[in-house]
């Protein structure tokens, strides 16, 4: 059965979503939600190309202490690397909402423009402590 | 054991840092992790002197392409020789560096990350497997995130995330390359990918056209090219010295060598500057990253920044290199990465020494600095000159090189803007220069110091890669050489 | 002995000195010592090895490092106009050392022992530049002396300083990025090679069109030969103290470049491709131009050293003009001017600091009736205007008139425009003796700075003894021109 | 047989559309709690359904997991819908240490 | 029936997403990406990745939403709005949308078996497992032996997650003293006489947690499982515990300081393995080192430890993990409260803000 590729348009549309979240959204918990919908996605797209139509997981079927004859596994690889890149992507994850958690605590805010702006200020502030500071 | 040397160049450093965690005294765990790094070092040198023969190592003892492959040819153990020893460099400078910078307590965290990230760059370069490329890139951008956030100030934290968020989605793009790669050819051996790139029904889908996009925008993400580099000035300026002189010597670097090999050997120089001609799009970011990040350089008004920003225009460089698709411009780019990481390296460990005398990297505070650090000073001008590529240092070496190959492919323009763009870097450079040699010193500044005055755990290791860049700059012959055989192994898709 | 290690000698020689000047900075008196001690020393060298190149007709080699580039080595061989240019460098600076330390001490100025590193620094640049062996070890050494003259350049640290240090190094590096390396990386990828070899190495490699773009590069590349419109950086310097400013425009810095070019000429086009393509031809055009604007603008100057300094930049295109020529004449009598220009103006600078520390006065107009209270300082300095015009019996008259025997043959109009700068070399030279000697002190100058126009007398012994001898160098030169034109007779036979 | 898992499945893709539905629109926290619990125990259904409909019902483990993931995420919502922390420590809390 | 079910979950997945991107009550979204997570793993097991199912819904659905749910707890529950439209960000994500449809237009179709992807190396893994290795799950012979790099590097980076967030959280909260017994309980908080239903339910369920933890540690050789599902389950438990009892409750369970040692413990044992295997005289990480004889038992050995080095690390990390953000403290400054940490000339060798924090 060939089901065309409509699948992997789904895919695309499902990244896209995360990658537009994670560009276009200013509070930084936002962003990481983003980063991990277009994580996920990606894992999507490897396990739909692991998938053979008709098939079963890549467990054998034991018959008798031999695999069983006759059936189709879907892939194993590609489930593999997924598993490798789920952990990369809650890694990722929990460093990120710690580095969130820092900036937070730093600047009183987790929205960019928030803390973009106040770090121009500081460094007006510096800049301005400088000139008066220095002949 | 010596057949066990690829593997153990990432493993030592790699098993290091759980033994940091359990040790967690401050003293041993510095002590250890400078052993980790140096015999890494030893095993790195090692190899890179004896390779002759590309060595393939089969990891768990599976041939690939069933099992993971470690490939050793000259031009890996030429990076991860300059990878491992930049790290040892920036180790001996964190040993006091790092002190003030870090809270006690966590030193050992510190180092383990430190550690982790080496040996993530280590598996990227030596990796024959492209899915472990990615696994590894990983490993070293996440300790690099907990690093720069590190940082003496609040922006570390900004820095980090910006960084952690760009990064994950270049992480996430090569991840996406890769998997189409993998679809087309149902392997993920470099060397058997490539060998199914010839074939027609491979080589000519669209699909490998867009794991070729997805691959080099991730790379350039994480390499700094130029509409992509947002991320690099904050997270090299605001980071720890001894992070950012690490950085700035090797992350870059081992992922241009990714970039290198993603175009040289995944999917052929033939396909990349033929098929799809890529080089002259690349060139023209190349140039606008080298112009650009040059002009923003100038106009920094903290010493690390400058730094940052030339480093992006340094990017430029090496892309350039890359852009000619001609093995005199793959020469130019291994051999001006490596005199591009000396010389930065250095220029970063003399910022941390200046720091730490002065107690800040903005320029204006370092008015009179001739005066007050004549030897933090006159190695900043040294490398400098290495920057700019004045003839006598490493720099110059490498952007003769470039020049060569521009010219052996008629490339006058690019030879011209190559030129051009180093004055900038003169600008630049003697912009610092002026203000530690003209501007009287601020009255309450203390008088010249005597050699104890100095932070020699960041100045000793700086000098002494001032001096190497040196010594390369006079007599180049064994490394280009080395390079050269390296460069023509590369360009023609041995891994 | 041999003559390598001569080589190395002479080359290491001015770094020791450096070195030791540098550590022996807390005592003055044994700094000076070192300085002196070294540059004897490296005259002596050099001496040594002339004899070999100019009696047995040998090439000296050294390579100090194979491969500096691939295929390039930092190498080195003495060869006739290198033997000149090193002779010159060497004899003048131990001159230049004493004149220096009476002058530093005299004016009082900061920051000696810098002064004599860089000092060193940019004889020991000067020097690899004159033994290098291919345009690779040239470009060394000639950024060498860029920077090390740098220094020396913003030496008063001022405002001032800093602008001309900007300028000075914006235009020397600039050009010699952008051009002269381009220049090379050419040669090096048309030719195959980088080493100057007797005939040139690009014959025959390179077309016929590209031979004036690359002679451009080339000329435009080597700033520090100041052909117009690069000339800015020189008068600007001229901020630097004087005993820098001599050895900018008579020893080491100018003399560089013109000597790039001349060696470019010889040794990489060769003096047959030039003719025959004719690839020289705007070289001279642009050369006779700068001879004319320099003087032309040299007049107008009322600073003394402002002029010297126009008048360097128009003694210089004679030397270009003379390689653009690319005849024999023209070649021997531009090398013959690298040494006769650089004594007589150094004789001029020397007067010109001199009356500086003696009377603190720059400008010309300031200076009438100095003679009286200077009349050493005033008679050098009238013997140095004669050998630049050219007059005998002073060295300058030769290198004109082998110039002039160059031009003759097919550029006859060259001759004109020599002779036109002859006069205007009189029209703004002559003038300052006689101002000193026959006029009458102005009374408001001899106010302007107090009692103490009438109180001094000549400069410190260390300022007049060295420009007594220069002035007499002018004299010996010519008598001793035709040894030098022998030595340099190889570069056109052969 | 397999008629009846796949209309169970059916089924159970209705209501877990239901369920969706409630969480997007809420409005308050508690309908989106009680969403997404309802909506993780029509998972752990679906699961278990399909594992009978491929005809490998041994993975019942992964239902189980599922289970008890739900289980703990929609405590730790719960917590922290009612008391805005994770963190309140009913031993020691850390605000009392010195 | 299969297709119709795959279609209806991509479905809601498009619904999820763009549910979540719109959605600016940040606690409420956090909600709908365990719902995301959920969809996935639905999905994941249509398209027969059982494992890849299994940990995507303990990730995602589980300690996923805990973490951000922590993080939310530190910070702001809502999202500002935004001030200008996006341009960029549309038309970049436009951009790469198009040209990765342009890239699909060549890919074979879904569900395929004459795809690459299964005639290529995966054919060995396919085939030859269980002659070479001999587990019925394929995906962790996979995993832990033919791709066994891979997967210590992917606890090199589960490791490198718990040292980074240590780095950043741990320090300026209060560390038990090591040694000392955690302080005895001052006073029973209200709410726990609150909830006497959970309370009971959650000290009945443990045990069978752990002990579920433990079956699919040892099962993954045989079904879905293994080492990394085994660890996130355990630490599940103990997250559940904590949020019940409050996390010193967990900490008097397993101490800080030994919990940060055991993600140590497990990366050592599975590099263990591979240095065992390289003194051996083999490659790093050839299991059929272990049993010269009878390879296929070396592999089994081999797989088991490394694997149990897999779950050690995991659990550890994720518990570090849960640590750090569940026993900070909420800092509530405002910005304009907030000094600006100015560290230009005036601090010399100074302190961090760490510091700063520690000594407040």
């Amino acid at each position: 059965m060939n089901t065309g590729i409509w699948n992997y348009w789904v895919v695309v549309f499902l990244m896209m979503a995360g990658l537009y979240v994670v560009m276009a959204k200013r509070n930084y918990v936002k962003k990481l939600m983003g980063l991990s919908i277009f994580q996920v996605s990606v894992i999507m797209l490897y396990v739909s190309m692991g998938k053979v139509t008709g098939g079963t997981a890549p467990i054998y079927v034991l018959d008798g202490g031999t695999p069983a004859e006759g059936i189709v596994y879907s892939n194993a690889l590609p489930h593999v690397l997924m598993l490798t890149a789920i952990v990369v992507g809650v890694a990722t994850t929990a460093v990120g909402l710690g580095l969130i958690v820092r900036v937070r605590e730093a600047y009183g805010s987790v929205e960019e423009d928030v803390v973009t702006e106040q770090d121009r200020a500081a460094e007006a502030a510096e800049a301005r402590d400088f000139a008066e500071a220095g002949p | 054991m010596k057949e066990q040397l690829p593997v153990l160049v990432v493993v030592v450093p790699l098993l290091t840092a759980p033994l940091l965690v359990l040790l967690r005294a401050p003293a041993a765990v510095r002590i250890l992790s400078l052993l980790a790094a140096a015999a890494s070092t030893a095993a790195a040198v090692t190899l890179a002197l004896t390779v002759e023969a590309p060595i393939s190592y089969h990891l768990g003892g599976w041939p690939p392409p069933i099992g993971i492959e470690y490939r050793v040819t000259q031009a890996t153990a030429f990076v991860l020789a300059l990878v491992t020893t930049i790290a040892t460099f920036s180790l001996l400078l964190g040993a006091r560096g790092t002190r003030s910078e870090v809270t006690n307590g966590r030193t050992h965290l510190f180092y383990a990350a430190f550690l982790l990230c080496l040996a993530g760059l280590l598996g990227m370069v030596v990796t024959g497997d492209a899915f472990n490329v990615f696994v590894f890139l990983e490993i070293s951008s996440l300790s690099t995130y907990a690093l720069v956030a590190m940082g003496r100030r609040r922006r570390a934290f900004t820095a980090a995330l910006n960084y952690l968020i760009l990064g994950t989605i270049g992480g996430t793009f090569v991840l996406i390359g890769i998997g189409l790669l993998f679809q087309m050819t149902g392997t993920l051996n470099a060397l058997d990918i490539a060998r199914h790139m010839t074939q027609a029904e491979v080589g000519g889908t669209r699909t490998v056209q867009v794991a070729f996009a997805f691959l080099v925008v991730g790379f350039g993400i994480k390499l700094a090219v130029f509409p992509l580099h947002q991320w690099l000035p904050n997270a090299y300026a605001e980071s720890p010295s001894a992070v950012s002189s690490f950085l700035a010597g090797t992350a870059t670097k081992v992922i241009y060598f990714q970039t290198m090999r993603a175009l040289l050997v995944l999917f052929g120089a033939s396909y990349v500057f033929g098929t799809l001609r890529f080089g002259l799009f690349l060139g023209v970011l190349s140039l606008l990253g080298m112009f650009a990040g040059s002009l923003a350089a100038i106009y920094q008004t903290s010493l690390k920044r400058l730094l940052a920003y030339s480093s992006i225009g340094q990017v430029g460089y090496l892309t350039l290199a890359l852009s000619f698709g001609s093995e005199a411009g793959t020469y130019a780019g291994l051999l001006h990465m490596g005199a591009h990481a000396i010389t930065k390296t250095a220029l970063f460990v003399v910022a941390a020494a200046i720091v730490s005398g002065v107690g800040t990297d903005r320029i204006d505070a370092l008015a009179g600095l001739g005066k007050r650090l004549p030897l933090c000073a006159f190695a900043f001008v040294l490398g400098g000159l290495g920057l700019i590529g004045v003839p006598g240092t490493a720099g110059f070496v490498s952007k003769w090189a470039l020049l060569e190959a521009a010219l052996a492919d008629g490339h006058l323009g690019y030879a011209a803007a190559l030129l051009l763009s180093s004055l900038l870097a003169v600008v630049y450079v003697w912009r610092v220069v002026e203000v530690m040699y003209f501007r009287q010193p601020p009255p309450d500044a203390p008088a010249a110091r005597g050699l104890r005055g100095y932070d020699w755990g960041a100045l000793g290791p700086a000098l002494v890669l001032m001096v190497a860049s040196i010594l390369l700059g006079v007599w180049s012959s064994p490394i280009t050489g080395y390079v050269r055989t390296a460069a023509t192994q590369l360009f023609r898709g041995g891994l | 002995m041999n003559a390598s290690t001569a080589i190395v000698a002479a080359l290491l020689t001015p770094l020791a000195g450096a070195l030791l000047v540098a550590l022996t900075g807390r005592r003055p008196n044994v700094r000076e010592t070192m300085t002196a001690l070294a540059s004897l020393a490296t005259l002596a060298w050099v001496l040594w090895l002339v004899p070999a190149v100019a009696l047995e007709g040998n090439r000296p080699e050294l390579v100090l490092a194979r491969d500096m580039l691939p295929g390039v080595d930092l190498a080195f061989q003495v060869e006739p106009l290198g033997l000149l240019y090193a002779l010159v460098a060497t004899v003048l600076w131990p001159v230049t050392s004493a004149y220096a330390v009476g002058y530093m001490r005299g004016h009082h100025e900061t920051h000696q022992t810098r002064f004599f590193v860089c000092f060193a620094l940019a004889i020991f640049a000067a020097l690899g530049i004159a033994f290098a062996a291919n345009l690779g070890t040239l470009f060394l050494f000639y950024e060498v002396l860029t920077l090390s003259t740098y220094p020396l350049v913003t030496h008063q640290q001022t405002d001032e300083a800093k602008r001309a240090g900007r300028v000075y190094l914006g235009i020397l590096l600039t050009t010699s990025v952008c051009l002269l390396l381009l220049a090379i990386a050419w040669t090096a990828t048309t030719a195959g090679t980088l080493d100057f070899r007797p005939g040139g190495i690009l014959r025959g490699h390179i077309p016929a069109a590209s031979v004036p773009l690359l002679l451009g590069l080339y000329a435009y590349g080597c700033g520090k030969a100041a052909l117009m419109p690069l000339h800015r950086w020189l008068p600007n310097a001229m901020v630097a103290p004087t005993p820098v400013s001599a050895l900018l425009h008579a020893v080491a810095v100018v003399k560089a470049g013109v000597f790039a070019i001349l060696k470019v000429v010889v040794y990489v086009f060769g003096l047959d491709l030039l003719r025959e393509t004719g690839g020289s031809q705007w070289l001279m055009w642009v050369a006779a131009f700068t001879i004319l604007m320099g003087s032309f603008i040299a007049f107008t100057k009322d600073n003394l050293k402002a002029r010297l300094a126009y008048s360097t930049i128009a003694q210089l295109a004679y030397i270009v003009l003379g390689a653009a020529l690319a005849t024999p004449d023209g070649i021997l009598g531009g090398g013959l001017h690298i040494a006769t220009h650089a004594v007589g103006k150094i004789t001029l600078f020397f007067c010109a600091g001199a009356i500086l520390v003696a009377s603190h006065k720059k400008n010309i107009s300031e200076m009438d009736g100095l003679g009286r209270a200077m009349p050493l300082t005033m008679g050098a300095f009238f013997v140095g205007s004669l050998s630049i015009i050219g007059v005998p019996p002073m060295g300058g008259s030769w290198s004109k008139w082998m110039l002039a025997l160059g031009a003759a043959d097919g550029h006859a109009i060259f001759i004109g425009v020599l002779m036109l700068s002859s006069l205007l070399n009189i029209g703004y030279l002559i003038p300052i003796p006689i101002r000193a000697f026959f006029f009458d002190p102005k009374p408001e100058h001899a106010h302007g700075h107090g009692s103490a126009a009438h109180a001094h007398g000549e400069a410190p012994l260390l300022c007049v003894v060295p420009l007594c001898i220069t002035a007499a160098g002018c004299l010996a030169l010519f008598f001793f021109a035709d040894q030098i034109v022998d030595l340099l007779r190889p570069l056109v036979e052969g | 047989m397999n008629l009846v898992f796949g209309a169970a499945a059916m089924g159970l893709l209705v209501t877990m559309a239901l369920a969706m539905f409630r969480a997007t629109v809420g409005p308050s926290a508690y309908d989106r709690i009680s969403a997404l619990n309802a909506f993780g125990t029509k998972t752990v259904l679906l699961i278990a359904v399909l594992g009978f409909l491929s005809g490998r019902p041994e993975w019942l483990d992964l239902a189980l997991v599922y289970g008890l993931c739900n289980f703990v995420g929609t405590l730790a919502v719960l917590r922290f819908s009612k008391y805005g922390s994770l963190a309140k420590d009913e031993l020691a809390s850390a605000e009392d240490e010195p | 029936m299969e297709l119709l079910i795959t279609v209806t979950l991509f479905a809601f997945l498009i619904w999820m997403a763009v549910v979540i991107g719109r959605q600016r009550d940040l606690f409420s979204a956090s909600m709908l990406t365990g719902i995301f997570s959920l969809i996935c793993a639905g999905l994941f097991t249509v398209m027969d990745a059982v494992d890849v199912a299994f940990t995507e819904a303990a990730v995602g659905a589980g300690i996923s939403t805990v973490l951000f749910l922590a993080t939310l707890a530190l910070t702001d529950e809502r999202e500002r709005r935004p001030e200008h439209t996006p341009l960029a960000a549309i038309g970049v994500v436009a951009l790469t949308g198009a040209a990765l449809v342009y890239g699909t237009l060549d890919m074979p179709a879904y569900g395929d078996p004459s795809a690459p992807v299964h005639t290529g190396v995966a054919r060995h893994y396919m085939e030859r497992s269980w002659d070479e290795i001999g587990l019925p799950n394929i995906v962790t012979g996979v995993l832990a032996s033919y791709r066994g790099f891979d997967t210590f590097g992917e606890l090199g980076v589960i490791f490198t997650a718990g040292i980074g967030v240590s780095l950043l959280l741990s320090a300026g909260t209060p560390e038990l003293t090591p040694g000392a017994p955690p302080p005895p309980p001052k006073s029973r908080a209200p709410y726990v006489r609150e909830m006497p239903i959970l309370r009971t339910v959650s000290k009945a369920l443990m045990p069978y947690i752990l002990l579920f933890a433990l079956y699919v540690q040892a099962h993954g050789d045989f079904g879905p499982g293994g080492g990394f599902q085994a660890g996130v389950i355990f630490t599940a438990a103990l997250i559940l515990y904590g949020l019940i009892w409050g996390p010193s409750a967990v900490e008097a369970f397993a101490r800080r300081r030994l919990v940060e040692r055991a993600t140590a413990v497990g990366l050592l044992i599975y590099g263990g393995v591979g240095v065992t295997t390289l003194t051996l005289g083999h490659s790093f990480l050839d299991y059929s080192a272990l049993s010269p004889e009878h390879p296929q038992h070396g592999q089994h050995w081999g797989i088991f430890v490394v694997e149990l080095g897999v779950g050690i690390t995991v659990s550890a990390v994720m518990l570090v993990i849960y640590y750090v953000f569940a026993s900070r403290p909420k800092k509530d400054v405002s910005p304009m409260r907030q000094p600006l940490p100015l560290l230009g000339g005036a601090c010399v060798g100074d302190v961090s803000t760490e510091d700063a924090e520690a000594d407040s």
